[in-house]
């Protein structure tokens, strides 16, 4: 059913591992939707700039359909504007545009409700101490960062926790292991809790809570790097925030396609809204706790299953 | 065993847009110094380049007793034991006199440890051979132009050369320096050394040497004669191919002269005391002092360089306060060539049209008009060529001119200013005879329309041609002022005397 | 090792001056053969960097058939005007021996500034833009003010002010973007002369226009160069060194402002993450456009057209290479060789000519 | 008096006081920063950092700039994490395969630089993105984990008291160029390039020779930093390296270090990353306004600096005495 001369790209915000499982996606996808192509374009560097001339460069190649992680909620808008002029449909993936934008929807993680969910699930396993938090976190540059700055104060204040300190701008190795481990080793006892936002900084919060050796101090982390992985099996972490990126590139490759042949975006589907758009989807995120790492692959497949089955339906009216 | 120990023949070189070379000939024989003559730019240091293999010749060869030798760079010629002192500084100036001495040997063994008391014991030998009295262990860097020259000297000395070449040594030493260097020298001479020496000092070229090659246009004039025989007047006829003409200008007097520049006793934060100094409209006065009298630090000291502390500074019978060198430039119109062309006087990357057009800039920029080259040139023209300045063309880099060229820009472009006052501090260093009569008629002249002109110079018979006055400075004070005679004995035993004078009591 | 001085042009000497009796022998000498300035012409930087981009370009045409498209072409001069005004910005600095690692701050800041100007004090566009501008340079004065009082290196200052001036901008405005920028505004990136101009390169050609005059035509330029080269030698001419630093640092932030704001029009929108953490992602076409158009970094030689083509070079590079579809993660490997290749042609070309004895 | 005057104008002077102080009020305010691990912390920092200092300083000594550091530190990390776990290399054949691949990486620098005469910068820069670019391929972006528990521990744990294991390559290496920076012919070589370029050559140095030398050394230190911080992470990083570059200027440089060549300090450099490392700890420490943490930052850097400077208006007017 589908159209050979589709042509996506599935391009991040820089190199990073989050989006390894965007190729794969993107491989089954072309295979599965019978796509002209599915590739995943990486910019050489986390710029936005770069990310711009990737953009660009590709609609010259002839891609015509486009999985986005926007380097930049507000910054991005105006080249997918570019984008979609050139009659290419443009989904954000992973994160979201700022309103208004010609994305036809954003689908991915909600940075603050994953923020404000892993908080939560820390509050509550840190029950019966003082309930004193460290939050981790990436670039301010980021608008996203002070979203989920905001989140996790929110979660805190509501859950009767108070946030010690915020340490930010940390999503590079070196830094990350600087600051963090001096944060513990002058401020250990003053916490009982960490919460990571970025991949990074759950990687070395992670890395340091073993070395330490206490599992006093309780941790929810993001992402599913192996460090953290291993962590929440060993016991120095209560979980880990997963997300679905698998399920983004592969739900998000057979949507531009539908996009382009004949279906529209369903502006009555039931949208959720968030911090920065009144279009998202949710590609699902999942607390992973001791239990639930191992197989979170499956739980994620499952989650990926039930979006995939009902998407068309619900968000797209079809004429075809 | 050759009859020569060094010999080049049939050298050409040339750069672009300069025959720098051309069929030059030279013979070097053992135990004898070989003196170099020519004009600035006459090619003096490209063949002494050529020598120590900086450059390659374009055709030619050289030989080394007798065998011919190929030179690819100056390792090459180290290792055959020839030796150079380069008209141009060449020191590392953060490292210590001892270690710039040995700097050479060290290249040679780049992993056996360095023990520095050795090599400042062993570096004291060249510097007491020399006179020089400075620690070994003295960066460099803290030294005066003299003291890093003696550096140079010894550190070709310590190479313990069989051909040592010498591109004016003298240029910024003081007389005592130049007897003691010469007595070693001849020293080397009869320990077999053989030695190629230039000079624009013609004195010291019939005290010291033995045979002359002379360099005209890149072209031989003479070609390793014996110099008995040849008189002062002879050379200069082989270097510019005509007789010196003697500068004999009439006394001026200046009693009824407006003063342009006066200092009332005047103290600085340097150290000068109760400096008192008068320069009239259109006079020369000459400031005659020892090296490191402070004279040149006096200079600074008035272009606001330093501050006056004491005293005050009048420019054309006004006191003023002069806070910045721009101000004493441009509000005051007071100019000042430095002694130190490298460092101050000139902008060597930078092409002979900017540098001589620096000071005029803001004067004609000031009319709104683009500031184009025509109109730059057209204002230092004719001072460029007065001054027979040798280059391609403006647009050449000034360092890759001759080193007397050089200098001529660095005084050209102060010529062109118009200033009111011009302070000249040492300016014929390195000028060939010709060209330093040229600049002592233009300071004239420039004198003759109203400016008045402070010199500064350790060379006794130029302070003798130009000056109206000579004030004598020591140890940063004015010790007296005399009106010049022109008369050579008489003015130097009076200065002499003056300076002494103190000294005695 | 130098490159060619200031492009003088040569001399002329009139045969009936007063001292051209004396003159004669030199006199030939004095003017350099046609030939010579034609072989210095060939010689230059700027010739390479032509030679360079006509043969990547040829070779891009070839291997990749829309690299011609319209498109393609308008997003190609797009990059590259940014790219080259943010090379201006460094250069100007570059001059004096210096540097400033805040370029990218700066323009952050003068964009901020400019979109805080538009949306949120609602001044008409070409105001809000002379705000930014004068942000920018304001900022500068602060850099250049702060290297000549302290006598420290320019690198420590800016590294410091790259850190205060971007750190005070995110706290301001908490890293929110402003948006609402009037389209008259945000058009100029968008327009398209011709179908593949952008006026945004003509800009950057206009700028260039500028500095040139600025170093070859005015004394406040020249003198700039002069101070950049030796500042002793400067000072004791005449010229206020210190003053033509501050100034110097002043024009740098004036052009990292405009580049800034050559962006928001770029993204609609002013946005703190336009040049990464703390403005960085602008230091290496900052450096590397003045660097291969020949600009040196010890200071006192500069050449504006040198690195209008080395930044276009660069984006030309960059953008040929995407269009390539190179496998993904090699791109910037590949680019690096590229670059390699480049300049390594660049020095053959010159000892070629060199060795053929053609000057 | 005398003392200040004798010890007033070395390069380490000004940094130390810097340090010192810095240490102290930093102290003061917060007891916890003297404690055994926080010094531990402090001095993994400092152990990594310096290293990456003194890759840059090297080739600041002759007047030149590697802007390829971090892109070599970042492949010899890699490499070292990748022969480990892909082709389960024993840790010494790979940590020293991982400075030979960076050894490697510095001689075609200076090879190129050398005999090209083309500016450091620029193929430096090509490199940067050659180096960072064989990275990216290598790695696709995802790190290596198979970092065998010896070298976890060697990262992180102390020897002695607060001593950390990877303080002592760096001691060593500080040491040993500190002693050929001011003892060996060939590290004389190397600031005599630097001082004066034209002197040296015809003092018949060979510079070449000698910027080779540099960049080699430059380029085996970044990979044993790449190697260090690769251990301290326990991951092999793609990223190793990519912020390395302001640091390894501003150590140096805070340090005294001339940036036109001739004239660094081995001690100086050092200390310049121990007042980096501490301003950097007494941000966090101090639970400043992470929008504000930049800020302070650049204040820090200059007050460190500025105090490094005041002690020269005041030794001035010794010196002229
Ligand atoms: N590197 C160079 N590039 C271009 N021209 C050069 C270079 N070196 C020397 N020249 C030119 O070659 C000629 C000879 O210069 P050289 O330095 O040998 O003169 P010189 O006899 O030593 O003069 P002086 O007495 O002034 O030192 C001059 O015209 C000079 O401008
Ligand atoms: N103690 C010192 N340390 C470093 N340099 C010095 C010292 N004393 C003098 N000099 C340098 O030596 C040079 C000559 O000294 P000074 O300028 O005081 O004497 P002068 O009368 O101007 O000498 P000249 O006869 O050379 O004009 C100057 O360049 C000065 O900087
Ligand atoms: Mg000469
Ligand atoms: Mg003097």
């Amino acid at each position: 059913y589908a159209d050979p001369s589709t042509k996506i790209a599935l391009v991040p915000g820089g190199p990073h591992p989050y989006f390894a499982s965007w190729a794969q996606a993107g491989a089954d996808a072309k295979k599965d939707f019978n796509l002209g192509a599915a590739d995943y374009k990486v910019p050489e560097q986390w710029q936005l700039a770069d990310q711009n001339n990737l953009l660009e460069s590709l609609v010259t190649q002839g891609y015509n359909g486009f999985l986005l992680f926007p380097g930049d909620p507000v910054g991005s808008v105006s080249t997918v504007q570019e984008l979609t002029d050139s009659g290419a449909p443009v989904i954000a993936l992973a994160g979201c545009l700022k309103d208004p934008s010609t994305a036809s929807f954003c689908f991915g993680t909600d940075v603050y409700r994953s923020a404000y969910l892993g908080t939560q699930h820390l509050i509550a396993g840190m029950a019966g101490t003082k309930k004193r938090i460290l939050h981790v976190t990436g670039f301010l540059v980021d608008p996203n960062t002070q979203l989920r700055i905001n989140a996790v104060n929110q979660a805190a204040k509501e859950g009767g926790a108070t946030v010690a300190e915020t340490i930010a701008d940390i999503d590079a190795p070196g830094p990350a292991e600087e600051k963090i481990n001096a944060y513990l080793a002058a401020h250990a006892n003053d916490i009982d809790g960490i919460i990571s936002t970025a991949w990074v900084p759950s990687v070395v919060s992670a890395n340091a809570l073993r070395r330490i050796g206490t599992k006093r101090i309780k941790m929810v982390a993001i992402d599913h790097d192996k460090a953290v992985l291993q962590g929440v099996k060993d016991g120095y972490l209560l979980g880990t925030m997963l997300q679905n990126p698998y399920g983004q590139g592969y739900i998000g490759s057979y949507a531009i396609d539908k996009l382009r042949n004949g279906c529209k975006v369903n502006a009555s589907a039931p949208w959720t809204k968030n911090a920065l758009t009144a279009r998202f989807i949710d590609s699902g995120t999942v607390f992973a706790g001791p239990e639930q790492v191992d197989n979170y692959l499956q739980s994620m497949q499952a989650i990926t299953k039930t979006i995939f089955a009902s998407f068309a339906k619900t968000y797209l009216i079809c004429s075809k | 065993m050759a009859e020569f120990l060094f010999e080049a023949l049939g050298i050409s070189k040339s750069f672009p847009g300069v025959m720098a070379l051309q069929d030059v000939s030279l013979q070097m024989r053992e135990a004898s110094i070989h003196a170099l003559l020519g004009e600035n730019g006459a090619g003096k240091s490209t063949l002494i380049k050529i020598i120590t293999g900086i450059h390659r010749p374009d055709a030619g060869e050289l030989r080394l007793a007798g065998t011919p030798i190929e030179l690819t760079s100056p390792r090459d010629a180290m290792a055959k034991r020839i030796g150079v002192v380069h008209q141009e500084r060449n020191l590392i100036p953060r490292f210590s006199v001892g270690e710039n001495i040995y700097l050479e040997q060290l290249a040679g063994r780049p992993l056996k440890p360095l023990r520095y008391p050795e090599l400042y014991r062993q570096s004291r030998k060249w510097l007491d051979l020399l006179d020089l009295d400075v620690d070994p262990a003295t960066p460099v860097s803290r030294l005066s132009v003299a003291k890093m020259q003696l550096v140079e000297i010894a550190k070709a000395l310590a190479l313990d050369s069989r051909v040592l070449l010498l591109d004016e040594p003298t240029a910024s030493l003081t007389p005592h320096e130049t007897v003691t260097l010469f007595k070693v020298l001849k020293r080397l001479r009869d320990d077999g050394v053989s030695m190629l020496f230039v000079s624009h000092k013609l004195e010291e070229v019939g005290e010291l040497c033995d045979q002359v090659t002379v360099l005209r246009d890149g072209r031989n004039a003479a070609h390793s004669q014996p110099l008995q025989g040849l008189g002062r007047q002879d050379l200069v006829q082989l270097m510019i191919g005509r007789k010196e003409q003697i500068a004999d200008w009439p006394a001026r007097n200046f009693a009824a002269a407006t003063p342009a520049l006066a200092l009332k006793g005047v103290s600085t934060i340097l150290g000068h005391r109760d400096i008192d100094l008068t320069v009239k409209r259109g006079e020369i006065l000459g400031l005659y002092g020892l090296v490191g009298a402070g004279r040149t630090e006096l200079a600074k000291c008035i272009i606001g360089q330093f501050a006056v502390t004491e005293g005050s500074v009048e420019i054309q019978g006004k006191a003023v306060k002069i806070a910045s060198v721009a101000d004493a430039i441009h509000r005051h119109g007071i100019g000042y060539v430095s002694e130190d062309r490298k460092a101050e006087g000139l902008i060597l990357m930078h092409s002979v049209l900017a540098n001589a057009g620096i000071t005029v800039w803001r004067n004609l920029g000031h009319h709104g008009l683009p500031l184009t080259d025509g109109r730059i040139r057209s204002r230092i023209e004719p001072f460029v060529r007065r001054l027979e300045v040798r280059t391609p063309s403006l647009a050449q880099l000034v360092g890759n001119l001759s080193g007397g060229n050089q200098q001529k820009i660095s005084v050209a472009k102060w010529l062109a200013a118009g200033v009111k006052v011009l302070i000249v501090d040492e300016p014929s260093v390195g000028i060939d005879i010709k060209t330093k009569a040229y600049l002592h008629e233009l300071l004239r002249e420039l004198s003759d329309t109203g400016t008045a002109v402070l010199v500064i110079t350790s060379d006794m018979p130029e302070m003798i041609t130009l000056a109206d006055r000579i004030a004598v400075m020591n140890d940063y004070r004015i010790e007296g002022t005399i009106t010049n005679t022109r008369d050579y004995e008489e003015m130097s035993s009076r200065i002499m005397s003056l300076i002494h004078r103190v000294e005695a009591a | 090792m130098h490159p060619p001085s200031l492009q003088i042009m040569d001399i002329s000497m009139p045969s009936d001056g007063p001292a051209a009796a004396s003159l004669d022998a030199s006199d030939t000498t004095l003017t350099p053969s046609p030939r010579v300035r034609r072989v210095r012409f060939y010689l230059t930087n700027e010739f390479g960097l032509v030679l360079l981009i006509i043969i990547f370009g040829a070779a891009f045409t070839f291997a990749v058939p829309r690299f011609l498209s319209h498109f393609n072409l308008f997003i190609l001069g797009r990059t590259a005007a940014e790219n080259i005004v943010i090379g201006f910005a460094m250069m100007v600095v570059v001059v004096t021996g210096g540097l400033d690692l805040s370029v990218g701050a700066i323009g952050v800041c003068a964009a901020m500034g400019g979109g805080w100007l538009m949306q949120v004090a609602g001044l008409p566009w070409p105001l809000a833009v002379i705000g930014g501008l004068l942000l920018g340079a304001a900022l500068g004065f602060v850099n250049g003010w702060a290297v000549v009082r302290s006598g420290l290196h320019s690198f420590i200052i800016t590294l410091a002010s790259m850190s205060i001036f971007f750190g005070v901008m995110i706290f301001i405005t908490r890293a929110q973007a402003f948006r609402s920028i009037p389209l008259s505004f945000a058009s100029f990136a968008h327009i398209r002369y011709f179908g593949f101009i952008s006026p945004l390169l003509l800009l950057a050609v206009v700028i260039m226009l500028a500095l040139v005059y600025l170093y070859r035509l005015t004394a406040l330029g020249r003198e700039m160069l002069a101070a950049g080269a030796r500042a002793s030698a400067a000072e004791l001419s005449g010229v206020r060194v210190k003053r033509v630093i501050i100034l110097c640092h002043m024009l740098a932030g004036l052009l990292a402002g405009v580049a800034g704001l050559m962006l928001v029009a770029r993204n609609d929108a002013a946005i703190p993450s336009m040049a990464g953490q703390l403005g960085q992602d602008w230091l290496l076409p900052a450096f590397l456009g003045p660097v291969l158009g020949g600009t040196l970094l010890s200071g006192g030689f500069v050449s504006p057209l040198g690195t209008l083509l080395g930044s276009f070079l660069l984006t030309l590079l960059t953008n040929g290479l995407l269009l390539l579809q190179i496998g993904q993660f090699w791109v910037e490997a590949v680019l690096g060789l590229l670059l390699l290749v480049a300049v390594l042609l660049d020095q053959a070309r010159r000892s070629f000519i060199a060795r053929r004895r053609m000057i | 008096m005398q003392f200040l005057s004798r010890y007033g104008r070395t390069d380490w002077f000004g940094p130390l006081l810097v340090t010192i102080l810095a240490a102290i009020i930093v102290g003061s305010l917060s007891p916890s920063f003297l404690s055994a691990f926080n010094i531990q912390v402090l001095l993994l920092a400092v152990a990594i950092n310096a290293l990456v200092a003194y890759s840059q300083m090297i080739i600041i000594a002759i007047g030149e700039m590697n802007l390829s550091v971090g892109a070599i530190g970042g492949l010899a990390a890699i490499s070292f994490a990748g022969m480990m776990q892909v082709w389960h290399m024993p840790i010494l054949p790979a940590a020293l395969l991982g400075i030979l691949i960076g050894l490697l990486g510095g001689i075609i620098n200076g090879v190129i630089i050398s005999l090209t005469g083309i500016s450091a910068f620029v193929i430096t820069l090509a490199s940067l993105s050659i180096y960072k670019g064989i990275n990216l391929g290598i790695t696709e972006a995802q790190p290596f984990y198979g970092i065998p528990n010896l070298v976890k521990h060697l990262g992180n744990a102390p020897f002695l008291g607060p001593l950390p294991w990877l303080i002592i390559p760096t001691a060593i290496v500080g040491f040993g160029l500190w002693l050929m920076l001011t003892r060996l012919p060939i590290g004389r070589c190397i600031l005599a390039v630097g001082g004066n370029r034209h002197a040296a050559e015809l003092s018949g140095i060979s510079i070449r020779l000698t910027v080779i030398v540099a960049h080699a050394l430059s380029g085996a230190i970044a990979a044993l930093a790449g190697i260090l911080l690769c251990a301290r992470l326990q991951i092999g990083q793609p990223t190793i390296g990519d912020d390395w570059l302001i640091l390894s200027f501003a150590a140096p440089v805070i340090g005294g270090a001339v940036l036109t060549g001739g004239h660094v300090s081995v001690g100086a450099t050092t200390l310049g990353v121990v007042i980096v490392a501490i301003i950097t700890e007494a941000l966090v420490l101090f639970n400043i306004d992470p929008f504000l943490v930049q800020v302070v930052l650049g204040v820090l850097i200059l007050w460190a600096v500025g105090i490094n400077r005041l002690r020269e208006f005041r030794l001035k007017p010794l010196r002229r005495a």
